[in-house]
């Protein structure tokens, strides 16, 4: 199976209520571009932390605002990339807590970095900040 | 998500039916609240019905554990599923919490 | 809950692999409006007859073309438009076969009649035939 | 979609296992095209572990059925699940076919 082009849009609303939709999606999506069940189970981990931080942070908990996620799938490499029109931080804001010293928050960003292998964040989006995280396949 | 609470042996147990992440972290909450606000010390939360949790959740848990631990309590967890032992140990948080495999071995670790 | 707006919008490529993410995202979408298990499977199937259709009839089989899915809730109905940029047809082709004089096919459009309250193809949309599907929610 | 046969007492016997859509659809009927080959007169046909079919599995087992009339073959269908069922129920074919509740049942039925 081979795509360079788009390949899944999904647009929500930032309410909690859609983070299973989110979360189901992309795990069949995971397991459509072949990933094994606990690959599939890593991403949907993933895309569930990177839209509560949207929901959290870029939103500050407004519930109406859109969250756009697309997927792409290339050759080597699966992109997710997300995109909301909320509040832009600088990228070194995006950042985990030192994990050893335990905290109630700070998790997400940790976890996310841990189960893929880009994470990117760009605040000069032209409708807001996008996040774009990539996967390798296998195969590499 | 479903809670359902019940005391044995002067231990709070709090059996969670459902995902958990921000969609039901308040309410989780409100119930540890309570608790809380009783001084409970002994609280085990059951997560056998708990097939996700993201670090909305963990991060419940974590808050939980270290208000009690002002008074001297102490929140354990069991019955974690696969998939939800998989987070924990991806945020090294396994040796943070006393976790049990059975409801009734966290029950009875207290004694 | 009460919205007029757009609630989701999902677009994916005219390939079958894909009816699974689709149905799974309409029973969740589904479930979160309200409706109850068996509504929701209904709904599910509904989604898939006529996005088999628009794989069939509409692209002939192109694989490559964009299925678009938008889901609507209001106070009353919940809707699902279905937009493609195939093959435009009459309405009046958009039809079910008897059906006691079985047949292999002509069953979907039948399937979709029976499960929704209103099927509606409009071939005149901007980039291309639209199928609008409504289901009245118990509280009418 | 995963498919698994045998013959038992005469009998060709299609397990299937996994949702039926026009992504699996093509597979099954290159396994029935075989069979109508053969001349097979009987086929039992599965579906304890088909959990959803829409109307082009249904297609596909009307075609196959009328197929198998043309030598005087019959396809009989086992295990339906209660949403399965539906779907069979919904387009009136449940009384086009001879379903049965058990694979035992419909193998046993033909002789
Ligand atoms: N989408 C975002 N927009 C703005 N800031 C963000 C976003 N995601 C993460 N951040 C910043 O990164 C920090 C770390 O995020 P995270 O690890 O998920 O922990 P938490 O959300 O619990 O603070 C957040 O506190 C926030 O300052
Ligand atoms: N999206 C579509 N575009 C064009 N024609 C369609 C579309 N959907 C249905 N039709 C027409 O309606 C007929 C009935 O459809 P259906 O009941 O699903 O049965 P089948 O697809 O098996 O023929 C089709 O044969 C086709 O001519």
């Amino acid at each position: 199976m081979k795509n360079g082009h788009n390949l899944i849009k999904l647009e929500v609303r930032s309410h909690p209520r859609y983070l299973r939709l989110i979360r189901n999606a992309t795990y069949d999506i995971a397991m459509i571009c072949g990933f094994t069940e606990d690959e599939a189970k890593d991403l949907r981990l993933v895309i569930d932390e990177a839209c509560t931080n949207v929901i959290k942070h870029s939103y500050q908990y407004d519930y109406s605002k859109p969250i756009i996620l697309n997927f792409f799938l290339y050759d080597d490499r699966f992109e997710m990339l997300i995109e909301d029109c909320g509040m832009k931080v600088r990228p070194s804001q995006i950042r985990s807590r030192e994990i050893d010293n335990v905290k109630p928050g700070g998790l997400g960003v940790y976890i996310i970095k841990k189960l893929t292998d880009i994470m990117e964040y760009d605040p000069t989006g032209k409708d807001g900040p996008r996040l774009r995280l990539v996967k390798y396949t296998k195969k590499r | 998500m479903e809670i359902n609470s019940r005391e044995e042996n002067g231990v709070n147990v709090i059996i969670l039916d459902g995902e958990v992440d921000i969609s039901s972290t308040d309410l989780i909450r409100g119930k540890f609240k309570k608790l809380i606000d009783e001084k409970k010390k002994k609280i085990v939360v059951d997560l056998a019905n708990v097939p996700y949790i993201d670090s909305s959740g963990l991060g419940l848990f974590v808050e939980t554990m270290q208000e009690m631990g002002k008074y001297g309590g102490e929140l354990k967890l069991a019955g974690l599923t696969d998939d939800v032992k998989k987070v924990f140990e991806l945020t090294r948080l396994t040796n943070f919490f006393s976790i049990f495999a059975e409801e009734k071995e966290a029950i009875e670790s207290f004694k």
